[in-house]
């Protein structure tokens, strides 16, 4: 069990008034809030060791360089990956996503080829697709997704149909950041694999909240973000299986990702480095690696079970609100830390500043998901999504502020 | 409830938000434009009958929160019969209103929105209508689209 | 005049010892150091404001919309831009040129299309056009320096032949990071302009170093990096004039630079957000913001004219050194705050070893100019690089340290 | 001076840096092989005439600091003759040598490289033209190309 108390002592913002009450942080599936070490590392990085990496030979430079390489290590770790070459940092989810879709997709997407993802994806691993699609004259097809509120999860018997051999990629989320559903990643990879198809996990909801291992998923690419794992802003990771990398010609270029260049051309280093165009974001990915000890000191595997937990008492206590429509599994089932709702009556943007007004940080709209939500008949929801350092307490706080915006509006 | 809260949602605007003026597709319009705010997601379509240089019939079409939806349904009801110049004219009146909190006493329900001024992420919501019946109003006599930019 | 001792106060990493010798950071033109008060930001935002911006309702979320949208503003008048809408941030100065190559090649570059640059650029500034004419079948030219050690600048009677009405595109470089060069930009936009051909200035080593206002240069695009102007790392800037963003296809595509998304489509949002897809690297962003406040408080003028001052101090002495070769503008010339310099008979990797434990921070290599070093018949140079810490004494020192060091492999 | 910088720049690898022995193209090769280090831009071409499983004669090529330079000239020397299961041995004490500092009494010249284990960024350096002579050895007899992977 997380000592939830302490837990919540390593947060500084956390303990902040808004509007004269105490802060609810229930907007962790947009960003997590950073331990104090995390927020150290970078203050140290800055106060001791920052310099580029690139090409230094003097203390400073080499310190940044171990620091940055001995992140690319850790990372590599956090997520079971065989070799760190095959963590390659970006900004975040999107760029990740973005560098296999043009990478891999310029060079393996032809016309009459399919590229599979699901009907409940973020736009970041949606939009991405529908480009390379158009590009190459690919199709891109969706995994429909069952039941009137998304809770029957993703159609197993439409993906045995439609994951044919003209089926070059398949991307799909781990983790719904609206819906809320578990994927059974290790289960689509395989089932990929055996059509010859290429994963690509979106990891964005999930990397922080579960433990995560590549080689038992059996993933080929894995695009997730620092930011929502207690790391900072402005990194993330792009994990691809080494084979795959040595193949894929760079997406950015420029300085530290070349071996050789002349006038006339040009030859690129093995990945990482040929993924990593410039000079990297330093001070972010070292730490990143920070925020993966942070997290792995206190336990996925608990940190997963205390999501579960929040959940079940969310869906527990928010079905007694009249009106409340929850999308995603149902009660019971299992679901990550975050649940999603709409009242016929009340618009969500609506509802997130009443609860602003009692200290709670809720996100209302379509969470980056809109097809998804046309298809749902809603125009938005309202969502509260759980981390580390909430509470049962808190619950008891959304509801009740719930309970008196509906009111306000008439709802009964 | 917060006061600001209170000023913010006052009568006319949930009633407003509840029972929308003027709301669906005129069938005569010939005029038309789309607005959308990037930044929360509110949408609002306004059909216009220009009648010479007047708004002779006006209605909305949409979905967002309260303020975006009762700002627009308020709107309809005093922008019909007007010219252009005209529903410019109120509509700065309206902006300063959002803007400054500040409402002239000699101004009829629009200064119900006078609340939004403590809530700047809201001002967009309240002039969603306005940007797309102004747009409407200086469009060819054909559909057409238009997105909200950048700065308000 | 700059009180150098006021600001090295400003610097906590600037007061530690290497190999026990008090540091002496000339490696500037890698990356700057940062001052207490970008530093003092990071920490003020993850400790207060930390939030995502996208579409937030929520105290925290427009808290950190408003600094993050504050900081586009303030950076836009950093450097004179007409609209915060022009100024795009990405992780840097690399990223900004790859987007330009992609997105405006892309949409503008056609087989008989020259893309002009110069033989000095970084590869940054280079790779890219490679890239973009490749793909494009245009060609890409290069404007030449003159000189046996690069002394002469970039050819101007040249570039008046080489810029036809065939160049779609002129990419170059403010200042040299090699030669220390510093490039009549404003004529150079104004030449381009001429024969209707968009301008790319890579202002990564100028922005921080001197006034710049992108009207009165008349530039289209300018990219620029916050690491080397004492901002953080990860965080940098494409400014485009709006007229031509507002005709530019996306480069990134997913979360938050969509207005309408379906399964079939997807619409963009206006610049800047049409620009920069995922979570943006807010922190970094904001920091960046105050790196602005920070140098506009001292000055960028008095900036220049103090490393103006180091450059000449240092050309001096270096000159009294046995076998040196300095490269770039004679002494007397015009010259950035960096001088490189190259011994016949000792490589630039040595020098920097046995500089590094003088305390002195240099770099040594092909800085990333590959082309240009075989021009000039070198391996490599080392350079030293200054910024507003840096003092006559320290340039004593490293001439002290070299003068040891040449004279331990024999140079006499 | 400090003792680190006395140790790493040893006497012996001064003198190779100044005199490198077999240095330039080799016409009589039958084999060639070359390293890049990405990290700091060394290079080094190794040129081998192969009769039968040993090396008959060497050369080498390349530009980069005094330590890659000397390392690559003292090879040279040292595995001329050999065949490739010896040069992977003597390559696997150099290799000890320069991560550990350790270097046994009755080795040769290469002890001289001991002191590269006190600046860890070095050791590519030093390995730089070893890497290239075993490529070289494993090649097929025709120009081929290596590039040295990101973990040494
Ligand atoms: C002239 C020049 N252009 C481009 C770059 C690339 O900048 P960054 O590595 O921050 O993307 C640099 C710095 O390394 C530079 O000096
Ligand atoms: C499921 C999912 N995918 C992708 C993303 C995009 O991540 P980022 O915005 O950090 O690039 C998010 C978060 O916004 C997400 O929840």
């Amino acid at each position: 069990m997380l000592d939830i108390q302490k837990i919540r002592a390593d947060f500084p913002i956390l303990h902040q008034q808004v509007h004269g009450k105490p802060l609810i942080y229930l907007d962790n599936g947009a960003t997590s809030q950073k331990p104090r070490a995390v927020i150290d590392s970078l203050v140290h990085y800055y106060e001791r060791d920052n310099s580029n990496v690139h090409r230094g030979l003097h203390a400073l430079s080499m310190r940044a360089t171990d620091a940055y390489e001995g992140a690319r290590t850790r990372i590599a770790k956090f997520i079971h990956a065989a070799d760190p070459a095959e963590i390659i940092f970006t900004r975040g989810t999107t760029e990740s996503i973005n560098l296999v879709a043009r990478s891999w997709g310029h060079a393996h997407l032809k016309p009459g080829d399919i590229v599979l993802t699901t009907e409940i994806e973020h736009h970041s691993n949606l939009v991405p697709w529908q480009q390379a699609a158009r590009a190459s004259g690919a199709t891109l097809t969706y995994v429909p997704v069952l039941g009137a509120d998304g809770e029957g999860g993703l159609d197993l018997a439409a993906l045995d149909r439609l994951l044919t051999p003209q089926v070059k990629l398949f991307a799909f989320t781990h983790i719904s950041n609206t819906l809320g559903t578990v994927n059974p990643a290790a289960e689509f990879c395989r089932r990929a694999r055996a059509v010859g198809a290429v994963t690509v996990i979106d990891a964005a909801q999930s990397i922080g909240h579960t433990p995560f291992d590549v080689q038992a998923l059996g993933a080929d690419f894995v695009a997730f973000s620092g930011h929502k794992m207690c790391g900072p802003t402005g990194i993330g990771v792009l994990y691809g299986r080494r084979a795959l990398l040595d193949q894929l010609a760079p997406d950015e270029t420029g300085g530290g990702m070349v071996s050789q260049v002349t006038y006339d051309d040009a030859r690129w280093k093995p990945a990482p480095e040929r993924f990593e165009a410039g000079t990297p974001n330093m001070a972010d990915a070292i730490a990143l690696g920070v925020a993966c000890d942070y997290l792995d000191a206190l336990g996925r595997d608990r940190i997963a079970a205390h999501d579960a937990v929040l959940a079940q008492c969310a869906m527990a206590k928010l079905s007694t609100l009249p009106g409340i429509r929850i999308i995603g599994p149902r009660a019971g089932a299992e679901r990550s830390g975050l649940v999603s709702f709409a009242f016929a009556e009340v618009h969500a943007h609506d509802i997130v500043t009443f609860a602003d007004e009692d200290g709670l940080a809720l996100r209302g709209g379509h969470h980056c998901n809109q097809p998804l939500m046309r298809k749902l008949g809603l125009t938005g929801t309202t969502r509260a999504s759980f981390y580390l350092y909430n509470t049962e307490e808190e619950i008891d706080l959304l509801v009740a502020s719930l309970r008196r915006t509906v009111k306000f509006f008439g709802v009964t | 409830m917060s006061a600001d809260l209170t000023e913010l949602y006052q009568q006319v605007i949930l009633d407003h938000n509840r029972r929308p003026r003027n709301r669906g597709k005129l069938p005569t319009a010939n005029r038309v434009a789309h607005g959308d705010n990037p930044t929360c997601g509110d949408q609002c379509s306004v059909y216009l009958r220009m009648d010479g240089d007047r708004i002779a019939e006006i209605s909305f079409d949409g979905s967002g929160c309260a303020i975006s939806q009762a700002s627009a349904s308020l709107m309809t009801t005093q922008i019909k019969g007007k010219t252009a110049p005209e529903v410019q004219t109120l509509y700065k009146n309206f902006h300063d209103i959002v803007t400054t909190g500040n409402a002239p006493e000699e101004i009829s329900d629009l200064g119900a929105f006078a609340g939004v001024h403590a809530f700047p992420a809201r001002i967009k919501c309240a002039t969603l209508g306005w940007h797309a019946a102004i747009e409407a109003m200086k469009s060819d006599p054909m559909p057409t689209t238009t997105t909200e930019s950048h700065v308000d």
